[in-house]
């Protein structure tokens, strides 16, 4: 079994017999032309739960979305809204709302009609679908735009009518496609605030789909991450940035990302060389049972510090080669002479690792390190300096498959 | 994505479809027509004949009679479409059809056409051109009445002809008088002679006939091809005979007439060679008789009553040409579902009053021999001129004794297809006459053999 | 002009040539549109002249109208009544063809199907083969079930014929057109029938009336078939029309007055839905 | 609610259900809607192709009713060995490409003056358009007129620019031209409106970025914009290219296969051999030796014209 079930063993409160807002079962996809979108997916998702699929393009969270919306039908496995099975029908009988990227808008139907539709397709009689546009456009401020076409509105405008559409009916759950990426970053945060704030009010089972990890960590209550298809983990955002279950989720979540490089670990697992540096590792972070060998690093740019304390107790000598500032922080920017991660582990990871060849010696190969600094550390480029952090914080990861081995601390140590 | 989106935002008017739609439904014509009263249904050829029968005796038949005859006029080669797909169906949609006689041979091979011996009595057989009624019948069976018989004749420009000024500098030029030609010499003496000279402001040439491919230049070379003793095929129609000497100085006379025809000749067709003598631009022609009304006609024609009309020449001083026959005949289709109906109505059609009444009413010339001294006809002048309308009728009766039909077998529209490619060839000097004409030969017995 | 700024008073080099590029450029689609319409000038031209007019050897470019030709076309020679023929077998067979053609394209462009492609192709090649060659065989089809001689001989052939480009063209416009438009519909709870015809149609409009005006153009103006199907009764207008070409003689300003009668419905027509002409066909035949 | 977790266990109730109704109609529901246009399709193709497959195999003359005889490859042996055949093909060809090829030249140009606004386009594109809506007969007869040599416009041109009067439909050297010229005047503007729908459909940024990168606008239109229309230029040469090779109507009116043999195309022989021999075996033959001769063409021009995206 994937790593993803061992945390889930260890979740609480998801198999305590309550329905299931949503679940997937077993859930398979292969398109015509042979692609592999989904392998077997197994999710439960709480009522009212926000749940947030996030992964790169392509994997398969998309087409998770869209198969729970019924617009695509799954090769194998079934899927079941408030306990109902829903493999087999069609959007129209699932009883739920769909927010697109493109917001999906009829272009030909003013503001009004366009919120009004769903509940016509109901039948409803025009009274009720009055009062509840009404409702929907007051909750959104869209009340001045009732009669515009969509052409004649803003982009933020259009995503709130989007979101109006989907919410002037209470459907059994919201579906929602990456719906705030065609909008510009100060707009983004506003709308992902007022998102989580209508959930927070409405308490509807929500799916949020996005590529942007931030946006994953933001808003959901707990975060999917999916890559080629499969499950890497399912958790709260916090336990994805503290305890990934593998170097893919862990290069995946935080911003800028984590630092990867390559590895040995000594004997009796005490010592870890790194950059040609031995790291001495107490007895509470080494990985037991793991033999001596090559093994993967990962250590977050915010666990560096400029200066020696408690932590920060392991010194690293660098030499800047860019800096930028965010104000409060910088981003140092350095080279390390050891070995990058192999590309393969980390691939469509945001490209999370840039590993460049400094001449064609493996040796000699060196990897880029960022370390977020507080702004007082007055580095320069081109200047040695030396940067400190703690074994507490140091990631470790299977070579061969890039497993977790040992996640920052504190922790719960991993079954492997 | 919004910007695709976006083409999409425009008005749209579908409703603007359905209403026309709705409106056209609404306006639909006549269909379902009520079948009570028998109705005949006829296509006619879209000359005058054929507009006289549609708009004149069809409803004076309706009248006398209660039988509708819905007549359609059609094209030359649309008849021949037409008839060629109603009766690979054995479609009855159509009882009647005017056919150019030359069709009489497959059509009635085909066994599509129905016997029409028993609509004559002796004293029609005797009446009507024996010619044309050769034509009309295949294994002496006739399934062709024939409505309209027209023989080459040749026309000239009287008043340019009997201009002294005219007269006097031909004398001059080639020291012989200026009169009618007898002879193809003669012909083509005057033809060389006008071609390029200027008549009353405007540049004459020296005749025009039909050239264009197709049946045009078939047409026209035929007159030759017989006048010279020539003919297209051995007597069972079993090979092409074209390489003979009299076809080889037939068709050389004939390519030497073609080069004083008018410019863009070479794609005249029967209008082409009309407008050139309405205009004036031409100083003889060799036309079918029937055309000369159109000359006659103020409205479209410069040169009303100025058209005199003589014999097609001989080749010798003394000689018989052979003017090729053009005859338009009507049959009952074998498919009609109202078969006697349709035979009473052709008879009709052709009966003594009606031959005459066609002629005079600006139809085709008279079937008849008898029509052609009927006074109504023999002393009708032109509106408001002495010139007598029907002045070529003399001429037609004397034609129609050595006129000659094409080739009178089923293959006869196939073969002048073929053949007009390479007399035209020869027309026009892109092949000798007899390297053109051994062409022919071996494109005739090709297409013999399938 | 107006437009130029106190801030840039003298007119730049750019601006300038700018404007002659604009000015040759419309010079020379003057030129060119002019060229195009010249015969169609000549043709109503002659349709207003009378009589021996047409054929004087130095024509006139202009002349005091005349619509007696026009009356005559319509008095002489029933062309009124083939005219309408004309029209309820176009605006027929061009509803039916944009029915079917819908009802087949739709699906073709956004269900998944085995030989998607090879049904296209299928589709398309109809066209390809030349009229002439099915002529009979269509006849006898059509006179086992006893159509011919029918006004509906002619709808059912033209709708035949136009089909194969309608679902071509139709399939371009209706995968041209984003699918998650009508899944929001679905997923508000819309079936299909209600999402095609709410959503979909409008959203395609330019496309179909694009469509729409090439299939009424191509059997308004076709011939072939015309000639050969109809009965006395059913005579299209482009039928009518060679009426007038007699082996006597060919009445220029008659025919082109029927020319001129022929031409204008469809010209209209195009001019109407001259956008959804352009934008119909980027739509459709870009994709 | 045990039932309703009991039907999630992998692979349980729903899997029966998938020969149900519902599954079916989700599944065929969306193609059903084909079905009658399909079913109209078939039937009014497969009869006439069956027959007219059936028909060039024998020999059979309608005006001999009787005598159809099995001919075999008789009808398809007897026209690959006839000159007149191969003519055609060769005056066909002349015909469609050098039409369709100069149509979308001079349509590309067209729509190059058109593409961006000036005061009155709309207006001259009205004009402009107007010549692919004239009925193909009244084209035929309106040429026939204009270049009439007589009394036409044309020749009134060319006797006033000293050229004399030049008989466009009668000389061997002329008609096809003439004829092609007539089918450029009808069809480029349907070329001009689908380039300039092409050109329309150009995104302006990388117009843009062309220019930004120094390239001149020549430049830019054949580096970047001629690939970049590719697809619609192929749509529209197949569409032209099926049509030109069907050409009847024009010809039917002007010139009828003359002068001697210059413009006997496919489909004229086929009308020849057909309506004038009444020799359908033959001309069914002819059928389908044209169907596979357009087919081939045109189907080789979009290979060239995509060429580079087919090896993508």
């Amino acid at each position: 079994m994937t790593a993803y079930s061992s945390i889930k063993d260890v979740t609480p409160g998801v198999s305590d017999g309550k329905v299931a807002g949503i679940e997937f079962a077993a859930v398979n996809m292969t398109f015509a032309d042979g692609t592999t979108a989904l392998k077997s997916l197994d999710l439960t998702i709480e009522e009212g739960e926000f749940v947030v699929f996030v992964g790169p393009s392509g994997c398969g969270k998309s087409t998770a979305l869209r198969i729970l919306a019924g617009l695509e039908q799954a090769t194998g496995g079934t899927v079941a809204i408030k306990g109902r099975d829903v493999t087999d029908l069609g959007p129209q009988q699932r009883d739920i709302a769909m927010v697109f990227q493109s917001y999906a808008l009829y272009p030909h139907k003013s503001v009004y009609e366009n919120l009004a539709y769903p509940l016509r397709i109901r039948g409803l009689d025009k009274g009720t679908i009055e009062t509840a546009v009404a409702g929907v456009a007051d909750l959104l401020g869209l009340t001045a735009l009732l009669k515009r076409k969509p052409g004649a509105l803003s982009g933020g405008q259009r995503q709130r009518v989007a979101m109006g559409r989907a919410l002037v009916r209470n459907p059994e759950a919201f579906l929602m496609d990456e719906p705030l990426s065609n909008l510009d970053a100060a707009l983004r945060v506003e709308m992902r605030g007022e998102i989580k704030r209508l959930h927070r009010r409405l308490g509807v089972t929500t799916v949020y789909v996005t590529h942007d990890q931030v946006e994953a960590m933001t808003m959901g209550d707990r975060v999917a991450v999916l890559r080629g298809g499969e499950l890497q983990q399912f958790d709260a955002p916090q336990r994805l940035y503290e305890q990934p279950a593998n170097m893919f989720v862990a290069s995946f979540i935080g911003s800028p990302a984590i630092n990867l490089a390559m590895a040995a670990i000594g004997a009796e697992s005490s010592v870890m060389t790194l950059a040609g540096t031995e790291i001495g590792l107490p007895p509470s972070r080494r990985p037991e049972g793991h033999p001596a060998g090559p093994v993967m690093v990962g250590i977050r740019p915010e666990a560096f510090s400029y200066r020696r304390d408690l932590e920060h107790d392991v010194s690293l000598t660098i030499t800047p080669d860019l800096i930028e500032s965010l104000g409060a922080e910088l981003l140092v920017h350095f080279a390390l002479p050891a070995a990058p991660v192999p590309v393969a582990l980390t691939s469509s990871a945001k490209s999370a690792v840039s590993p460049i060849a400094l001449s064609g010696n493996a040796a000699e190969m060196s990897t880029r390190f960022i370390a977020k600094l507080d702004a007082r550390c007055a580095y320069a480029v081109g200047k040695p300096a030396t940067v400190w952090f703690s074994t507490d914080h140091l990631m470790l990861f299977e070579a061969a498959t890039g497993r977790t081995i040992l996640a920052s601390a504190p922790m719960i140590k991993l079954s492997v | 994505m919004p910007q695709n989106l976006k083409r999409f935002s425009f008005t749209r008017r579908t409703a603007t479809a359905m209403l026309l739609g709705a409106a056209a439904a609404t306006a639909l014509p006549g269909m379902g027509m009520a079948q009570e009263q028998v109705t005949l249904q006829a296509i006619f050829l879209p000359a005058t004949w054929g507009v006289v029968v549609r708009d004149v005796l069809a409803p004076q038949y309706e009248k006398e009679t209660g039988v509708k005859v819905d007549v359609q006029l059609v094209g030359r080669d649309a008849i021949h479409e037409k008839m060629a797909t109603l009766f690979a169906a054995q479609d009855p949609s159509f009882d009647i059809f005017n056919l150019d006689y030359s069709w009489i041979p497959e059509f009635g091979a085909g066994g599509h056409l129905l016997p029409l011996d028993d609509l004559l009595s002796e004293d029609d057989k005797a009446d009507l051109f024996k010619t044309a009624l050769e034509v009309g019948s295949w294994n002496g069976t006739l399934y062709g009445l024939p409505q309209t018989i027209h023989p080459h004749v040749l026309w000239y420009r009287a008043d340019l002809y009997a201009d002294p000024e005219v007269q006097a500098a031909y004398k001059a030029k080639t020291g012989s008088d200026l009169a009618p030609p007898t002879t193809m010499a003669e012909w083509l003496q005057q033809a060389a002679y006008f071609n390029g000279t200027q008549y009353e402001g405007q540049t004459i040439y020296g005749w025009a006939a039909q050239a264009a491919k197709g049946f045009g230049n078939v047409h026209t070379w035929l007159t030759f091809l017989y006048g010279y003793g020539g003919s297209a095929f051995n007597e069972d129609f079993s090979a092409s005979t074209l390489s003979t000497p009299e076809a080889i100085a037939a068709t050389k006379q004939w390519a030497e007439m073609m080069k004083y025809m008018p410019p863009g000749s070479s794609a005249f067709t029967y209008d082409d060679v009309t407008t050139s003598a309405q205009q004036g631009t031409v100083a003889t022609a060799l036309q079918w008789s029937w055309g000369a009304f159109a000359v006659d006609d103020p409205a479209s024609s410069k040169t009303v009553g100025d058209w005199q009309f003589v014999e097609v020449p001989a080749v010798e001083a003394g000689g018989q040409s052979h003017p090729h026959l053009a005859s338009w005949v009507i049959s009952v289709s074998k498919y009609s579902k109202h078969a006697d109906e349709a035979k009473k109505f052709t008879a009709w059609l052709e009966t003594k009053a009606n031959d005459v009444l066609q002629a005079s009413l600006g139809g085709g010339d008279p079937v008849r021999a008898s029509s052609y001294s009927d006074p109504t006809l023999t002393e009708a002048k032109l509106e408001g001129s002495d010139v007598l309308r029907f002045r070529r009728y003399d001429v037609v009766l004397k034609a129609m004794q050595n006129t000659k039909p094409r080739p009178f077998f089923p293959g006869e529209e196939a073969w002048e297809t073929v053949v007009s490619g390479p007399l035209q060839a020869i027309q026009l000097g892109e092949k000798s006459v007899e390297d053109g004409l051994a062409e022919a030969d071996a494109a005739v017995d090709r297409l013999l053999s399938r | 002009m107006i437009s130029a700024t106190p801030a840039m008073p003298r007119r730049s080099p750019l601006r300038t040539r700018a404007r002659i590029l604009t000015a040759t450029r419309a010079g020379a689609a003057l030129i060119v549109s002019l060229l195009f319409f010249a015969p169609i000038y000549w043709m109503i031209l002659t349709a207003l002249k009378s009589g021996n007019e047409a054929f004087k050897a130095t024509p006139s470019l202009i002349v005091w109208p005349d619509f007696e030709n026009f009356a005559l076309v319509f008095t002489q020679s029933n062309f009124g009544l083939a005219l309408s023929t004309s029209l309820f077998v176009s605006v027929t067979s061009t509803v039916l063809c944009l029915v079917l053609g819908a009802s087949i394209a739709y699906p073709l462009a956004r269900v998944k199907m085995r030989g998607q492609k090879h049904i296209a192709f299928w589709i398309l090649s109809l066209r390809i083969i030349p009229p002439i060659a099915v002529i009979i065989p269509l006849f006898l089809l059509l006179r086992s079930v006893g159509l011919t001689g029918s006004i509906w001989s002619l709808v059912i052939v033209y709708t035949y014929m136009n089909l194969p480009l309608t679902v071509w063209l139709l399939r371009g416009f209706f995968a041209d057109l984003p699918t998650e438009i009508e899944e929001a519909s679905f997923v508000d709870g819309a079936g299909r029938l209600r999402t095609f015809i709410g959503i979909t149609l409008p959203l395609t409009a330019p496309g179909l009336i694009a469509t729409a005006l090439l299939c009424f153009i191509f059997a308004w103006n076709e011939f072939l078939f015309a000639n050969i199907l109809t009965g006395a009764a059913t005579r299209t207008a482009p039928v009518g029309l060679t009426e007038y070409v007699t082996p006597v003689s060919v009445e220029w300003n008659k025919i082109m007055a029927a020319g001129t009668l022929v031409v204008l419905p469809v010209w209209i027509g195009a001019l109407a839905a001259q956008r959804y002409l352009v934008r119909g066909l980027t739509l459709g035949a870009v994709k | 609610m045990p039932d309703s977790t009991a039907t999630l266990t992998r692979g349980a109730v729903h899997r029966s259900g998938r020969g149900g109704w519902s599954w079916f109609a989700r599944r065929y529901g969306a193609i059903l809607p084909m079905a009658p246009g399909m079913l109209f399709l078939v039937v009014m193709s497969i009869y006439p192709t069956i027959y007219s497959l059936v028909i060039s195999l024998f020999r059979w003359n309608l005006s001999d009713p009787t005598r159809m005889r099995f001919g075999g490859w008789h009808n398809f042996g007897l026209l690959l060995t006839d000159v007149t055949f191969w003519n055609a093909v060769g005056v066909t060809f002349k015909f469609v490409l050098i039409a369709v090829s100069l149509e979308l030249i001079l349509g590309l140009a067209i729509a190059l003056l058109f593409f961006q606004r000036f005061p009155g386009d709309r207006f001259l594109r009205a004009l402009l358009i107007l010549p692919m809506v004239v009925a193909p007969v009244v084209v035929g007869l309106l040429s026939r007129y204009m270049l009439n040599v007589q009394f036409g416009i044309i020749t009134f041109l060319t006797e006033a620019l000293g050229l004399g009067r030049i008989d466009f439909f009668g000389e061997p050297n002329l008609a096809l031209g003439t004829l092609i010229v007539i089918d450029i005047w009808q069809w480029t503007p349907f070329m001009f409106l689908i380039m300039l729908a092409a050109l329309q459909g150009v995104p302006e940024d990388i117009i843009e970025a062309a220019k930004v990168d120094g390239a001149r606008p020549v430049r830019i239109f054949f580096d970047h914009i001629l690939h970049l229309i590719r697809y619609p230029v192929a749509v529209a040469v197949a569409l032209r290219l099926i049509d030109a090779f069907r050409v009847y109507d024009i010809i039917f009116m002007t010139t009828r296969g003359g002068p001697i043999d210059v413009t006997q195309t496919l489909s004229w022989q086929i009308y020849d051999a057909g309506f004038k021999s009444l020799d359908i075996g033959y001309a069914a033959a002819y059928s389908w030796l044209m169907l596979i001769i357009v087919v081939a063409t045109v189907t080789l021009v979009l290979r060239l014209l995509l060429n580079e995206q087919a090896s993508r």
